[in-house]
């Protein structure tokens, strides 16, 4: 009995709604944001930052965006890349408007008109359901794209239709551009994303989640047992797109530097974070994690694995690298259809059990 | 006004009437020109042999099938068009004969579902969560534990409802329903499914609803045992056409519904 | 050792033309090892990182490969350029970007660590003109151009230029965009085919260039007034429309075809002894030239530096030194075995990006191969200075640099 | 009962869904060949997940049989596929109806004889003998099932059951939302094909007065096991089950009003 | 006619003709979909991969000689002329057919009865692997693709049509490809056996029994794997066509299988049940998108199409949420 949630006795709904209810979760949780708050920053160098925390801290917060649309209310959506889009020129354009305003603020403000262009978007969800909807969505991602392409004023008229980041300082220190130190991006991303993963706990774990997932799991019984659909499913809309476009300015100014639409915000980028939420686990936040550090961290790992140690050619590698990929989703597919995240809940419950075997 | 049954429980005014309803799916007539009223208070009865229109019926009074003809009156007032989750708010709450949970989610979350009608906090003070969101919640847990305990669930308070067996999901279902504390219950075969204890059971839950909370209650049933124990007032319905309505006595001796619906065996 | 990292793209919708060009720039580094025993005596290394032409693998590979000393990079792609070209600059590793990235890198004097010689997309558009200028006898006046351009950031390149040199020379220009990746270009070419423009040139990438090829020789669009950028002048690009791809034009900066002694050597010292990559089976392309001219850049300016600084280890900072010490003239060329291969470099501290020569080539397909059709041609340096200028002080602007001052 | 000339016999099984909920503990049942038999059992006793697993129908649940075996006619058969479990004649009808919403119900009903060599002609004779069962469903063949009412649709299920022309039927509760003349009707059409055509049925009922009236022997399930079995008329009589099952116990049918609250003890459970 | 309303005309008449390319690659969506409810994504890849076999064995390539080469320092390029091109398209459906049963042995059997997304999300596992394997087996380069179909200007309808306009008006005649004339011809084929196929015999109804539920279609005896295995071959067939339709346009390589991005929008206007909707939805996206271009697109700035697709798609989902030609969502309590 390794993993025991007995002897932890509840005695007010309130200790019983607590956000980690179980002891051992909640030190591990704990030790876990302390490691990644006061020891990490003293660990990390270029590479650790720009090829594996910003990326896992971007997709993060994308894949906690998605999931609160996809896996809370069931609207699957492939617009992903272009709602990052918004992000990203959103938060250049105010940016450059505005030299002096707090990266923290501008990130958030990015969000919030991302959010805007979500429930624009977000409306023909009220009439087109389930897969019809999912690729009706992409015509936000094509749209948006071709939009931010055509359009000189949201890349400022710049010759070469890119979007780069200028510099900008938190407390002094650069948080954007190449002078930023590794510990100042992965410590601002890091609190934004835990900051968010604990407001989209409290969302998902209130009323406002309950009309969402009850939404996703039947629209019809819902409506009549007085959920609004239209309130609910814009408000999904809405706040995923918060999270998307902060993922996508994140994207922008702090992890890349710069950006074009159809490189950094195409199809593909829609597709990823649909994987993560999918292979992460539906419906969960810690799955939006669990998904995102899979396929971030995966591909490093199988190439560090196949060309560093191994010393296989680049190309054999990478084409192994996809197959490798490909069969991984299928193989955790078939063990556990409902993510990693399930995975891990199930895993639990054996060691809750461990050595019986029921 | 007022009557009494003979039990002594208090029967009110009408609650609700439908007026000359009709509805037809393409060539199908689900409904043709029905009328019937329930009165507060009260438990109403619907039978009728498969495929007579009495989900049908529910459905209309709960504002998802739209007739093409006939009116729905509620608490004295004409009802706009509305949609569904407008009706709920008015205080009409159901079952479905279906199962209708959340399958995703667990007993408790389908609960406080439920309720969402009386949850008001705004998204900022859910997104802090500490404050009024967990003040609301909180009272609203209370509520709703009262159910858990009325119906004997506790120990499935956080499974995912989706592995329930169905009389089990009958009886969230139900629970649901009650949660939202409205003034009309409507009840699709609740007991489909149940063996005779457990039907025990479920009618003891809608006596003491009906009677704790004077909960007026319309309900669809084929046990003819629970029906003609429990209701009030029963109307018939017969392939879109209504065929009786009475009291149980009076039903059950009606040459036409017995000829319909019940069969020599009763 | 030399450390040169190979950000490559050898999969993805790109990944045909990424191998050719990898395995040139592979094969140049090996030649040097097998032969002279590497730069100096010191040997190369080129480990190679898969960037699948995407801005965050790129961004990976850089930083996976920055920290054992790595001397210069060449990341292939627009896109990767401009995440790297703040972070070279900070990390002081050159960063050489022949015919694709910034093209306003060229001014050396903000962006100390960015080079682009020998050409640039400006200078591609401008040869362009000026070749159809040549056909033309002079005139283009009443003339119809039309881009055909890939609607991305690379695509819009040109468009500033040529609008520049169609008020220069009279000209009518019409630019009609394919959105990425452009398998579907019927409407497209049914306007060029109403349009009957006089020529056309094209930024294209990828399949769009094999589709566009094929839609306009079929449409009976003349196929020698056809002209595309060096992106899109690979034998990928035409060998899917088979003859009917016969007399495409494309830009390039550099010799086409096996034709040079340098050949001979990589015969010998590689495919012989089955060092050569991917088996040799790319030797010749153009791509592969490509990259055979790129990394022979690299190398040149290793050399440079090592004389520069007198030292046989180089660091980031000497490299450029290097880099901008460059001077490739003909003699240089021939003691390479390639001569006549390219135009002649001198770089300095202020120029970054050379003088601009581009020829055209054209594709024949009986023979299955590209020729030369014209000499390397200088672009109008008056238009496109102008433009650097202007481009590169704005950036200088948006992120405070201060131009430095170069003796 | 003698296991010679049993048709189905299951020996000790255990169930376990998602590799950590044990369900069955370790079941044994025999169905002769021929045979009328009634699971019976509150909720959640396990019937539905019995009869899944007969019909090897559970790995799509993530469930699985970890012990003891299931043998139809003689022959093991929990590796076979559902598929080759209908061409041996072992037909399911599913429990809350899984109709095919999208086909008519006439097409509904024709996927029933899906595995069927014998013609057309005999298939449509069967087609006339479900509707004559149930005119109702003539009435409405044209229509989508899943537009179909609650009762309709249960129909459907049975019917398409009865279009395989199966040796065996496990009827997960056929009577479920269907209304009372029909309950009797369904089981009238079970004694019919049972004496008529000599199809066995295996049926989980919660109408426990009717299923005991028309079975010829009977099981009790509680909690994942057996705890009493039995000629149905033996078990018709016997005093836990007339109490909790029949609600005949001293004497007089009472009313569901006057039930009392409190919880009662079923003695084999002791 | 004046030479603009002929603009026009020609416009529509290629608009047709590439709803019908982008009809090719619907049609396999919709076949596995109606089958089985999986949104199957590896279509596109599907077609790659058979337009890759395809060429290996018209080339006569060695599979895996990439491979085999780096491992072991040979030469191996091919193992001789190569086989005619019947013989080929012959063998490679034989090929699409072993995929279909690996795919149903090795994944699909374990996903019965799973929710749509997560089957989705298996078939795009299944695209990158293929993806990869398809590279690691037949290399990444650029391939021709000719079976000998017809291909170019079709110089008598130009000279037909150059008759049709005002005298003087010096038009050319309008144009179209006879590569595309010929996939519509397939196109049409197709759909028609297929609607016969699926519409009118027992296998048929069982697909969309599948479709709808499972669980119930085990119960009364379809073999869910059987009929995966027919209709992945099936898919698997269209798939080649439709690779050999889009390789001869832009050669063989990975683009390819992005063409399933210019289906989509075919797809939810047709309806994912119906295979007449498969081609009537493209005909309708293919004009559409070709006169807004024509139309109002240079004035947008141009290259609309893409989005432009999916607008049009979505504004007839407006009017029936389940495609032109779907099947009704069923809504019911
Ligand atoms: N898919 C599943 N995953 C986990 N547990 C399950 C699953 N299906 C059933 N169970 C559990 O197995 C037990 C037996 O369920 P089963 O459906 O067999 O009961 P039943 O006797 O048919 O009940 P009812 O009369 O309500 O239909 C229940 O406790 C249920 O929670
Ligand atoms: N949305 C719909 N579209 C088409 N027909 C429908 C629809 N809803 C109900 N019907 C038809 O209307 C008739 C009445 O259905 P309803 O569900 O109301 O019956 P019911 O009285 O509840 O029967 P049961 O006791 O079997 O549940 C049925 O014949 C049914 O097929
Ligand atoms: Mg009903
Ligand atoms: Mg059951």
């Amino acid at each position: 009995m390794f993993y025991r949630e007995s002897g932890d006795f509840k005695t007010s709904y309130s200790a019983d709604q607590q956000t980690f209810p179980i002891r051992l979760d909640r030190h591990v949780v704990y030790g876990i944001l302390a490691f990644a708050f006061l020891v990490v920053p003293f660990l990390i160098n270029d590479y650790w930052e720009k090829s594996v925390l910003l990326p896992f801290l971007v997709w993060a917060m994308a894949a906690l965006g998605l999931n609160i649309l996809t896996g809370f209310c069931g609207q699957v959506s492939l617009g992903t890349g272009g709602f990052m889009a918004v992000g990203a020129y959103a938060c250049y354009k105010l940016m450059v408007a505005f030299p002096w305003l707090n990266m923290f603020i501008v990130v958030i403000l990015a969000g919030l008109i991302t959010a805007m262009v979500g429930v624009v978007f977000g409306l023909p969800s009220l009439r087109i359901k389930g897969f019809y909807l999912a690729v009706a969505t992409l015509a936000s991602q094509f749209f948006l794209v071709w939009l931010f392409n055509k359009v000189p004023w949201f890349y400022n008229y710049s010759a070469s239709g890119m979007i780069s980041a200028p510099e900008r300082t938190l407390f002094g220190i650069p948080v954007t551009g190449a002078e930023a130190p590794p510990w100042m991006t992965y410590l601002f991303c890091l609190t934004l994303v835990t900051i968010f993963a604990f407001i989209a706990h409290n969302l998902v774990r209130g009323r406002i989640g309950r009309s969402w997932m009850a939404i996703r799991d039947m629209d019809i019984a819902a409506e009549i047992i007085g959920v609004p659909p239209l309130k609910a499913k814009l408000s999904a809309f809405a706040v995923s797109s918060f999270y998307i476009g902060m993922s996508g300015a994140m994207l922008f100014a702090l992890y890349l530097g710069s950006a074009e639409p159809n490189d950094s915000f195409g199809i593909a980028k829609s597709f990823l974070v649909l994987f993560m939420i999918i292979i992460g686990g539906l419906g969960s936040i810690l799955g939006s994690f669990l998904g995102a550090a899979f396929l971030t961290l995966m591909p490093v790992l199988l190439k560090n694995i196949m060309v560093g140690w191994f010393g296989w050619p680049a190309d054999l590698a990478a084409h192994l690298e996809l197959l490798l990929i490909g069969a991984l989703i299928m193989f955790f597919l078939i063990v556990e259809p409902h993510g990693l995240a399930q995975l891990w809940r199930v895993t639990k419950e054996r060691l809750r059990l461990w050595p019986f075997p029921h | 006004m007022a009557e009494l049954t003979q039990d002594g429980r208090k029967i009110g005014d009408i609650l609700l009437e439908v007026k000359n309803i009709t509805l037809a799916f393409g060539g199908v007539k689900a409904l043709t020109n029905i009328s019937f009223d329930i009165k507060e208070g009260e438990i109403r009865a619907i039978i009728g042999p498969n495929g007579a229109g009495k989900s049908s019926m529910l459905n209309v009074i709960s504002g998802f099938y739209h007739p093409q003809q006939g009116e729905v009156w509620f608490r004295g007032q004409k009802r706009g068009p509305m949609r569904p989750y407008e009706v709920a708010r008015q205080g009409i709450a159901r079952t479905f004969q279906n199962i209708a949970l959340f399958k995703g989610m667990s007993t408790l979350d389908n609960l406080m579902t439920g309720r969402i009608t009386q949850m008001h906090t705004n998204i900022l003070w859910q997104a802090l969560w500490k404050g009024p969101a967990e003040r609301e919640e909180i009272a609203h847990r209370e509520k709703v534990e009262r159910i858990i305990d009325f119906l004997g669930i506790q120990a499935i308070r956080k499974t995912p409802v989706g592995r329930l067996p169905y009389g089990l999901q009958k009886r969230v279902e139900l629970g649901r329903a009650l949660a939202a504390e409205a003034k009309l219950l409507l009840l699709d075969e609740p007991m489909a499914g149940m063996n005779l204890e457990e039907k025990e059971d479920m009618c003891r839950f809608i006596l003491d609803v009906n009677e704790e909370f004077g909960t007026t209650i319309a309900l669809i049933e084929h046990d003819m045992g629970v029906v003609m124990d429990l209701s009030d007032r029963v109307v018939v319905l017969d392939y879109g056409k209504k065929l009786a309505d009475g009291t149980p006595n009076e039903v059950r001796n009606d040459p036409a519904v017995i000829e319909a619906y019940l069969g020599v065996g009763h | 050792d030399l450390m040169f990292p190979v950000l490559s793209y050898r999969t993805g919708p790109f990944g045909a033309n990424g191998a050719e060009n990898a395995d040139g720039y592979l094969d140049y580094f090996a030649l040097l090892n097998e032969r002279d025993g590497g730069i100096g005596g010191v040997k190369v290394q080129t480990p190679e990182c898969e960037t699948e032409y995407k801005p965050e693998k790129g961004v990976e590979c850089y930083e996976s490969t920055k920290g054992n000393g790595a001397l210069l990079y060449q990341p292939l792609s627009t896109g990767i350029t401009y995440q790297l070209i703040p972070k070279v600059t900070a990390d002081k590793i050159p960063m050489l970007t022949p015919g694709y990235g910034r093209t306003s890198s060229a001014n050396g004097k903000v962006f100390e660590y960015v080079f682009n010689y020998p050409a640039n997309y400006w200078d591609g558009a401008s040869v362009g003109v000026k070749y159809m200028l040549d056909q033309e006898k002079g005139d283009l006046k009443g003339k119809k151009i039309t881009l055909v351009y890939h609607n991305s950031a690379y695509g819009k390149e040109p468009i500033r230029t040529l609008e520049e040199l169609s008020k220069k020379h009279g000209f009518t220009l019409k630019t009609i965009p394919v959105d990425s990746p452009g398998q579907e270009q019927k409407s497209q070419w049914l306007e060029i085919r109403r349009d009957k423009p006089d020529y056309v040139l094209m930024w294209g990438w990828g399949v769009m260039n094999q589709v566009a090829i094929s839609e306009a020789s079929k449409m009976g669009f003349p196929m020698d007034k056809f002209i595309g950028i060096w992106w899109a002048g690979s034998e990928n690009d035409v060998k899917p429309a088979g003859e009917g791809a016969n007399g495409y034009k494309a830009l390039t900066f550099h010799g086409v075809g096996k034709d040079f002694p340098i050949f001979k050597d990589i015969e010998t010292h590689l495919v012989a002894k089955g060092k050569a990559s991917n088996g040799g089976k790319n030797i010749g392309t153009a791509l592969y030239n490509r990259g055979l001219y790129f990394a022979m850049l690299a190398a040149e300016a290793a050399a440079t530096a090592q004389k520069i600084h007198n030292t046989k280890d180089l660091t980031g900072a000497q490299m450029r030194d290097g880099l901008e010490a460059l001077k490739l003239d003909k003699a240089r060329l021939e003691a390479l075995g390639l001569a006549n291969f390219a135009p002649e470099i001198t770089a300095s501290c202020e120029n970054h990006g050379g003088s601009g020569l581009v020829a055209v080539q054209q594709w024949d397909a009986k023979a299955g191969s590209w020729k030369l059709v014209s000499d390397f041609m200088q672009s109008d340096r008056e238009v496109i200075d102008a433009l650097i200028k202007a481009d590169s002080e704005a950036f200088a602007a948006e992120n405070k640099i201060t131009p430095r001052e170069c003796k | 009962m003698t296991t010679e000339n049993s048709m189905l016999s299951i020996k000790n099984i255990e169930v376990i869904y998602d590799h950590v909920i044990l369900v069955l503990k370790g079941i044994s049942l025999e169905v002769p060949n021929g045979g009328v038999v009634a699971l019976l059992g509150a909720n959640g006793a396990g019937k539905t997940t019995t009869i899944k697993s007969i019909s090897n129908i559970l790995k799509t649940e993530r469930g699985e049989v970890t012990k003891g075996s299931i043998e139809f006619e003689g022959e093991r058969v929990e590796n076979l596929s559902p598929n080759d479990l209908v061409k041996r004649g072992v037909v399911q009808v599913m429990e809350g109806r899984h109709c095919f919403g999208h086909l008519t119900v006439e097409e509904n009903l024709l996927t029933g004889a899906y595995t069927r060599t014998d013609g057309r002609k005999a298939v449509a004779d069967d087609l006339e003998m479900v509707y004559s069962y149930f005119p109702r469903l003539k009435v409405r063949r044209k229509s989508q099932a899943g537009y179909t009412s609650g009762g309709e649709q249960q129909m459907v299920a049975v019917g398409r059951a009865m279009m395989a022309k199966p040796k065996l039927i496990l009827l997960d509760e056929p009577s479920m939302g269907l209304a009372p003349q029909l309950v009797e009707e369904i089981f009238e059409i079970v004694q019919t094909l049972n004496q008529k055509e000599g199809v066995t049925f295996l049926l989980a009922e919660q109408n426990a007065a009717i299923a005991l009236r028309y079975a010829t022997y009977g099981y009790i399930l509680e909690n994942g096991r057996v705890v009493m079995d039995g000629a149905a008329s033996h078990l018709a009589s016997n005093e836990d089950v007339k109490e909790f099952y029949l609600g005949l116990s001293g004497g007089d049918k009472k009313s569901f009003r006057d039930v009392k609250h409190y919880r009662r003890r079923k003695r084999w459970l002791a | 006619m004046s030479p603009e309303l002929l603009n026009v005309l020609e416009v529509i008449i290629n608009g047709l003709l590439a709803g019908v390319m982008y009809s090719l690659v619907a049609l396999g969506f919709v076949l596995i979909y109606k089958a089985s409810g999986i949104f199957n994504y590896a279509q596109g890849v599907m077609a790659l991969f058979a337009a890759l076999t395809l060429v290996g064995f018209q080339t006569g390539q060695i599979p895996f000689a990439h491979v085999i080469n780096t491992i072991f320092g040979t030469h191996l390029e091919t193992w001789g002329p190569g086989l005619p091109t019947f013989f080929a398209i012959l063998l490679t459906m034989g090929v699409m057919v072993l995929f279909a049963y690996l795919v149903e042995r090795i994944v699909l059997r374990h996903m019965v009865n799973q929710a749509p997304i997560i089957l989705f999300m298996t078939t795009i596992g299944l695209a990158y692997f293929m993806e990869g394997f398809g590279d690691l087996m037949w290399g990444a380069d650029i391939k021709t693709m000719d079976v000998g179909l017809p291909s170019g200007a079709s110089t008598w309808f130009e000279t037909m049509t150059a008759g049709w306009a005002t005298e003087g008006s010096n038009y050319p005649g309008m144009y179209v490809d006879m590569l595309d004339v010929a996939a519509a011809g397939i196109a049409i084929l197709l759909v028609v056996v297929l609607t016969l196929f699926s519409q009118y015999t027992k296998t048929g109804r069982a697909l969309r029994a599948v479709a709808d539920d499972h669980q119930a279609a085990l119960t009364v005896g379809i073999s869910l794997r059987t009929i995966w295995v027919i209709v992945w071959s099936i898919a698997g067939f269209v798939a080649l066509v439709a690779g050999i339709m889009w390789g001869a346009k832009s050669g063989v390589q990975f683009s390819l299988s992005l063409i399933a991005l210019k289906a989509l929008p075919v797809l939810i206007l047709g309806g994912f049940t119906s295979i007449p909707g498969a081609i009537v939805g493209g005909l309708i996206i293919g004009v559409g998108e070709k006169l807004f271009e024509y139309s109002i697109g240079g004035m947008l700035g141009g290259a609309t199409e893409n989005w432009f697709a999916y607008v049009l798609a979505l504004f007839f989902l407006m009017f029936r949420p389940q495609g032109l030609f779907g099947e009704r969502i069923i809504e019911r309590v």
